[in-house]
């Protein structure tokens, strides 16, 4: 068992130790979660560490390659009738993608220490989900694929519905049920792959091989495309994110935003953008108005809410409609930029629902109206939250604005498949929302964290504690990171983004991505 | 008369379909009966259906051989172990609800 | 000659009456009545197994089903005093649902044996020896043999014995961790029902 | 690089790591131990980062003498960002005259500015953070000062506005700073929002142009190897220039050089807070008052100008662009003048002096052009000069709030006898800015106003003109009021001088006010081989001279006394003095435009869609399901055998369906 089903297998122990645990033993489950959650954190830097030393030989090959090289692989036949294998792999995606599950989780574990009610059902469910996250990141199978993404769609359902707060039934129904409308989509797109490449195998590099015809693509890329849209909250399917989120138990809110959403963007890239690519020429302009949408729309949402964790979600929303515009550009800056602009997103969500919940602990309120000037008793809660903040607006220096520059440049520079002059004016009108998302930001902060203290009661709250400190401090750190040294997460993910532009560009012009 | 009748013995579709009737009428009491004991005793002969449905394949295709025999074994064994479980659930259904109409178990409706 | 007649005589009317307790089993609405029916049934059963010539199955039918299925059946039945009640007849709607949806079964289920080409070996005869020819396949080992599903089935029988002992003993053993799985909203049903107002077992949050 | 040799040229990217290594080591480990540690920490800290911007300035000019070619040095730079092969982002050190003359006026005004918080902010609540966030400003400034290209030009200038947020809204708890510091932070960065595109705009046809570019003027062999598309270097050359105005934006009419720098400039008009982007800056004093000194007055505001002057050449090579920027910058600075005449708060009066000055600023570089770069000199030569006496005049400000407890000037009076060294460095301060030979402001108001005429914009001469009476008469008004007469409020009583921790930054300022005119600039920070003029234009100094004392007899005449006359002016005035001072409801206009139309118009009806329409649509979806559920609810029994039944009929029916079908 190489390192790669090792991360898999992880959570998935980890989850059986925790289901042995006897409910009585609640701190020692704890414990168990956030030690099988650490080693997953330490095997994600071996991983990401042997990913590096043998793919940064290969930077050259990849230049002109047109099919992802794989590294630590895994394969085994699994059901040979039906051609299932298990398969996994990582390529630089993949490795930027499980880093940030691995921290996350690892910081919804500690954000989620004070779960009382059936805590022993709750991080197995938590640690199930992760199991999913990081199956799909590394698997190259598409009914593999599928099978880990049901798998981290499904727990959610109970995750909310048990644990969650407000219109919590509601709430859950209508994601998981959204989600399965999407995952049937995607489920469709696949079979048809499997179908019309008559080669009898769900290997996603072997499928990658053949040419579909250009009326299979452009019938099947939108499907495929929306289908990961929906998870990831594309207009108009993103209406299961602000109820869900905002319904959602902290750590799951972390998860479901900062990991979740993020697989509606890693699988557009990862199958629909790479599978298909001349539908998704045909497409591109198409998807890059409903983001575009999706972006402004976002932001001009979260303006209006009165609920925090609403307010963060349509954040997301309008985060994540970056991620999807940069997969539209269709050229390598917006691939990249929807690369890092996961990463950073997933980070600041999660950092964001981290803090929403432990605000929330103390003032028993998420309504910003009702709040204020907690930032005199809550110093480092209100730190994080502005250093969370700015990452959402595009602060240079934090981890957005390097994903953002990316996704705007690459609008700007277009494709070949569209018109350039539409892709331009998109662009600009995205950019419109650095200026809204930064009145939005800036209202809900200023009225949380600033001026005169509403309520007396609210002197006496505390600020946060060490395991609050330890994980919103991580995830701040993170940020500040990615965002100081950003070259060190684009080297690790670059490389691997060539073969899906050799793709788009035809074999004919491979190797002349510089001229993009 | 012998003749005629001769010319009818049954013979493999006959007794097909003999099981088929069989089965489709304790399907209609497992579907239609409100008393659980009487579901039980339906299902009892669906799987006497089914039973002998093995031995008459086994008569038919290949005689030399048992297995349709042990499978049929097997079936009655295995409708001896569902009534035990099914009377003991009916019987503590009973004692809790003091009834074993099944249109009253509906506590799973949402 | 005469033993095909008498062979077409004797399946038609076991088989006739077979179907007829079999209706009657599944329509009476004295169940005791039903019951008998249903033993009657499966005693005729019994005699077509003899005509397959499985005389082994045959007597295993009598004596399972005959002898402790039914008796098992009217225990039940006494038990919960639905002899002394009529049961209530399911809905006329119900019935032409059930009986359509089954016919329709039949139908298909007819059709599919039917139109099935089985390879029939209308000549061959048993050898004569099943009940030797059972006692070794149930032992044998391989491809042959049943030995691991019959060690199953009588695990399973030993589960089922136990299992039914538990579910229908009179009291309750504490804390016993199945009952409704935990619902709350069924717990409270029982607990009503039960007239005890016992509190949920081991919640260390409520 | 070619000739880089000192030690500091070299390491001269310690000046922009001394502050931030400051503001971790702060902000992390000293502040929560030590309060008083934090600011000498960081006092010490920009104190040496100011030493090293001296030794930077002494290398650089002793390599190239004052009055010789100046050269753009590169000496330290490291891939940052890499976007994709052929554009990336370095992050390095920029050496020229402009780059160093701001480093100097930065680090200086910064020093003392930390010096004299340390006094200003004894005792408060903040301390700690105060100089964190102060220290991070100053990195930010001096990063945005030694930007070699655009991109990190930008990741600056939103750090300068993220720390100018921070510290206008230091005190959290006053719900009138939180809401002027969001309000700084939302129109410069709407104003971003234009540099961002700009930014978008350049490096994508820089990118475009940059082989051709390459390839014609040799790149690889004329020391420019490395240069990336986004450096100023290549933004800025001539060759590149050309190729980019030959490109046109269809459907505007403009060439794409225009649009680009037009959007560029909204950027810059943003920072330095010109018309319409002014209305920021007033709020802003909300911080602070050493704060408002440092950054929105001497440094921040400034980063505007730098910003054009830096792009000078491509503003330059586009006429349109040009003439946007002197038009703006000539009306924002007489409409600010015309504002602070009327204004009662002391910081807001200084606000709008400082935007007219910065529009005075603008306005000389719009005059200019690459024929005729004096008002390039000349608007360097201001920002410098006005650098320090704005910065004066703020802390002058200070040390009297800080003694009298109020902003307005009409609780203040008789402070001349009670704190003398604040009245002598604020009246010098004063006639610095209203342009009185021999201060600072006299030569550098004296070279704008020669470069206006002489590049042959008779008008905006005119606007300057006007200005500068305004300027001196506004500021006597504000000095008259605040220093003479008798003490008019409770605090104004109880007055008593600043300590020497406060006074003495100001005295240095004081010295530097007086005699930073003499400095020849033209030698310094010129442009090509055209050698900006010597000495003093008579012809205009002396009539600027007497329009600035007209000025300040008239405030003399209205102020001195008990204020009688000033209010029958007022009143004379009638409508039009209530319209200045309301400062032409411009604030208003906003307040309408966004909350009315954006708020109300935009996001509700969005927020509401999204709730009814677009939710509504997935609700009525699961509406329609319930309702049919419901319809059907003889199916929905809860009972194992209504599913068998439906279960078993409807597969027997498919399959007889099939059936029939199939055969």
């Amino acid at each position: 068992m190489g390192p790669v089903s090792w991360l898999i297998a992880l959570p998935f122990l980890t989850t059986i130790a925790v289901v042995l645990t006897p409910e009585r033993h609640w701190r020692l489950i704890r414990w168990i979660s956030l030690v099988g959650t650490g080693l997953g954190l330490i095997l994600t830097a071996a991983v990401t560490y042997l990913y590096w030393i043998e793919a940064r030989a290969d930077i050259e090959l990849l230049r002109s390659a047109t099919v992802t090289k794989l590294y630590l692989v895994e394969q085994v036949m699994w059901f040979k009738p039906l051609g299932i294998q298990y398969f996994v792999g990582v390529d630089g995606i993949s490795v930027s993608m499980i880093i940030l599950t691995s921290i996350i989780i690892f910081c919804g574990v500690l954000a989620s220490w004070n779960v009382e009610n059936r805590t022993k059902e709750f991080f197995a469910l938590l640690l199930l989900l992760v199991t999913g996250v990081f199956g799909v990141f590394v698997s190259y199978d598409l009914f593999l694929f599928f099978m880990f993404y049901e798998l981290a769609v499904l727990p959610m359902y109970l995750l909310i519905g048990v644990w969650g707060t407000g219109p919590k039934e509601y709430a859950a129904m209508k994601l998981t049920l959204m989600l399965l409308v999407g995952s049937a989509f995607v489920l469709v797109g696949f079979l048809a792959l499997y179908h019309e490449s008559g080669l009898h195998t769900f290997d996603l590099q072997q499928l990658a091989t053949i040419h579909y015809s250009d009326r299979f693509q452009w019938w099947f890329f939108p499907m495929i495309f929306v289908g990961f849209g929906v998870i990831g909250a594309l207009f108009p399917f993103h209406t299961w994110s602000p109820d869900g989120h905002s319904s959602a138990p902290t750590a799951v809110s972390m998860l479901h935003a900062g990991v979740l959403m993020k697989l509606g963007g890693y699988g557009a890239l990862r199958i629909a953008v790479y599978a298909l690519p001349e539908g998704a020429k045909a497409w591109g302009l198409f998807f890059m108005g409903l983001t575009t949408i999706n972006i402004l729309y976002g932001s001009f949402g979260a303006i209006m809410q009165r609920d925090l964790k609403y307010f963060t979600a349509y954040s997301s929303v309008s985060h994540c409609g970056f991620v999807l515009f940069g997969v539209a550009a269709l050229n390598l800056m917006g691939l990249k930029g929807a690369v890092l602009q996961m990463f950073s997103h997933g980070i600041m969500t999660g950092l964001f629902f981290a803090l929403i919940g432990m605000v929330y602990g103390r003032t028993h309120t998420r309504i910003i109206s009702e709040m204020g000037g907690l930032a005199k008793v809550m110093p480092w809660l209100a730190t994080s939250f502005y250093i969370a903040g700015l990452a959402s607006l595009g602060l240079p220096g934090l981890s957005g604005f390097v994903a953002e520059t990316h996704v705007f440049l690459g609008g700007f520079f277009g494709n070949p498949w569209s018109s350039v002059m539409m892709t331009r004016v998109l662009t600009i009108i995205a950019t419109l929302s650095i200026v809204v998302t930064a009145v939005y930001v800036l209202r809900g902060l200023a009225m949380v964290f600033q001026g005169p203290i509403t309520k007396p009661h609210f002197e006496e709250l505390g600020d946060a504690t060490l395991t609050e400190r330890l994980s919103t401090g991580i995830l701040a750190a993170t940020l500040l990171f990615v965002g100081i040294l950003p070259w060190l997460i684009i080297d690790l993910i670059e490389p691997s983004l060539y073969p899906f532009i050799n793709r788009l560009q035809g074999l004919a012009a491979a190797g002349a991505i510089g001229t993009l | 008369m012998t003749e005629l009748l001769a010319r009818f013995a049954p013979g493999l579709q006959e007794w097909l379909v003999l099981c088929a009737v069989l089965y489709a009428i304790g399907l209609y009491g497992l579907l239609t009966r409100r008393n659980a004991i009487a579901l039980l005793m339906a299902a009892e002969i669906m799987l006497n259906a089914a039973a002998l449905n093995f031995v008459v394949l086994n008569r038919f295709t290949s005689p030399q051989l048992v297995d349709g025999h042990v499978m049929a074994l097997f079936v009655v064994v295995l409708a001896a172990a569902e009534i035990v479980v099914g009377m003991a659930i009916v019987v503590a259904l009973y004692r809790i609800r003091n009834t074993v109409d099944i249109s009253h178990m509906n506590y799973m409706k949402g | 000659m005469i033993a095909d007649a008498v062979y077409t005589v004797m399946f038609y009317g076991f088989s006739a009456a077979v179907v007829i307790l079999a209706l009657a089993a599944v329509n009476m609405r004295q169940l005791l009545r039903a019951a008998l029916a249903l033993m009657g049934m499966l005693a005729l059963s019994a005699a077509l197994y003899i005509m397959l010539r499985a005389e082994f199955l045959a007597g295993v039918q009598i004596l399972v089903y005959v002898g402790g299925i039914v008796v098992l059946i009217v225990f039940a039945i006494m038990l919960t005093r639905s002899s002394e009640l009529l049961e209530d007849r399911p809905r006329t709607l119900t019935r032409w649902y059930g009986g359509v949806s089954s016919i329709l079964f039949m139908l298909v289920a007819c059709g599919a044996l039917c139109t099935t080409p089985f390879p029939v070996q209308s000549d061959a005869q048993p050898a004569g020896d099943e009940v030797r020819k059972i006692g070794l396949a149930l032992l044998e080992q391989g491809s042959a043999g049943y030995l691991l599903p019959f060690e199953l089935i009588s695990l399973l029988l030993l589960v089922a014995v136990i299992g039914g002992t538990v579910i229908a003993r009179k009291t309750r053993p504490r804390n016993q961790p199945f009952t409704t799985g935990g619902d709350l909203r069924g717990e409270a049903i029982v607990q009503a029902a039960r007239g005890q107002g016992d509190v949920t077992p081991g919640d260390r949050h409520s | 690089m070619d000739g880089a040799s000192g030690w500091m040229m070299q390491h001269a990217w310690l000046i922009p790591a001394l502050p931030l290594a400051s503001f971790a080591i702060v902000g992390l480990l000293v502040s929560p131990v030590s309060k008083r540690a934090a600011g000498i920490v960081a006092t010490l800290a920009i104190m040496a980062s100011a030493a090293c911007a001296y030794l930077l300035a002494w290398e650089y000019f002793t390599l190239y003498p004052p009055g010789g070619k100046h050269p753009i040095l590169v000496p330290w730079s490291y891939e940052w960002l890499r976007y994709q092969p052929g554009l990336s982002v370095n992050v390095g050190v920029l050496v020229d005259p402009i780059s160093v003359l701001l480093l100097i006026v930065v680090t200086t005004v910064s020093s003392l500015v930390h010096i004299y918080s340390n006094a200003y902010m004894h005792g408060d609540h903040g301390f700690g953070r105060y100089f964190t966030f102060l220290n991070l400003f100053t990195f930010s400034m001096l990063g945005l000062v030694v930007a070699p290209d655009i991109i990190q030009m930008y990741v600056c200038w939103e750090l300068v506005g993220v720390s100018s947020f921070l510290l206008i809204g230091f005190y959290y708890m006053k719900p009138s700073a939180v809401s002027a510091a969001k309000k700084a932070f939302i129109v410069t960065r709407f104003a971003d929002l234009g540099f961002l595109v700009g930014v978008i705009l350049l490096s994508y046809f820089g990118f475009r142009l940059f082989p051709e570019w390459s390839a014609e003027v040799g790149a690889a062999t004329n020391g420019l190897a490395g240069t990336q598309p986004v450096d100023f270097a290549y933004l800025n050359h001539p060759a590149f220039l050309a190729r980019f105005s030959e490109l046109h934006v269809a459907f505007l009419g403009t060439s794409m050089l225009t649009l680009a720098m037009i959007l560029v400039y909204m950027g810059a008009a943003g920072k330095s807070a010109m018309f319409p982007l002014h209305i920021w800056l007033p709020d802003a004093m909300e911080g602070p008052t050493p704060v408002s000194a440092l950054i929105h007055a001497a440094t921040m505001v400034v980063a505007g100008v730098y910003l054009v002057a830096r792009l000078f050449p491509a503003f330059a090579y586009s006429e349109t662009a040009a003439l946007v920027v002197m038009v703006v910058g000539a009306f924002t600075s007489l409409f600010a003048a015309i504002i602070g005449t009327t204004q009662d708060d002391i910081k807001r009066v200084l606000a709008f002096s400082t935007l007219s000055q910065l529009g005075y600023m603008m306005l000389a570089l719009g005059v200019c052009t690459t024929e005729y770069a004096a008002g390039y000199t000349a608007s360097m030569f201001h920002l410098f000069t006005h650098a320090f006496f704005k910065a004066l005049l703020f802390l002058g400000a200070g040390a009297v709030i800080h003694a009298v407890h109020t902003n307005s000037i009409w609780e203040m009076g008789g402070l001349a006898k009670k704190m003398p060294i604040t009245h002598i460095t604020f009246l010098i301060a004063t006639l610095a800015i209203s342009g009185i030979w021999p201060f600072a402001g006299f030569f550098s108001k004296d070279e704008i106003l020669v470069s206006a005429l002489a590049g042959g914009h008779p008008l905006v001469f005119g606007v300057a003109f006007v200005v500068a009476g305004l300027t001196a008469f506004y500021m006597f008004r504000i000095y008259f009021v605040t220093f003479w007469g008798h003490g008019r409020g409770e605090g104004a009583a109880h007055a008593h001088e600043a300590p020497a921790v406060m006074w003495l930054p100001m005295a240095l300022l004081a010295v530097l006010s007086s005699v930073t005119g003499f400095i020849p600039m033209g030698e310094f920070v010129s442009l090509g081989e055209h050698e900006a003029h010597h000495g003093i234009n008579l012809a205009i100094a002396i009539p600027a001279t007497a329009v600035a004392l007209l000025g300040m007899g008239t405030a003399a005449f209205l102020y001195i006394g008990d204020g009688r006359r000033a209010k029958s002016a007022a009143l004379a005035m009638g409508g039009a003095y209530h319209v200045i001072k309301q400062k032409f409801y411009i604030d208003e206009l906003y307040l309408f435009i966004t909350h009315r139309i954006i708020f109300h118009y935009i996001a509700r009806p969005i927020a509401w869609f999204d709730r009814h329409m677009v939710d509504g649509g997935v609700n009525a979806s699961g509406w329609v399901t319930r309702t049919s559920g419901r319809v059907l609810s003889f199916m929905q029994t809860g009972q194992v055998q209504t599913y068998g039944i439906w279960f078993t009929g409807g597969v027997a029916f498919v399959i007889l369906i099939l059936w029939c079908a199939l055969l």
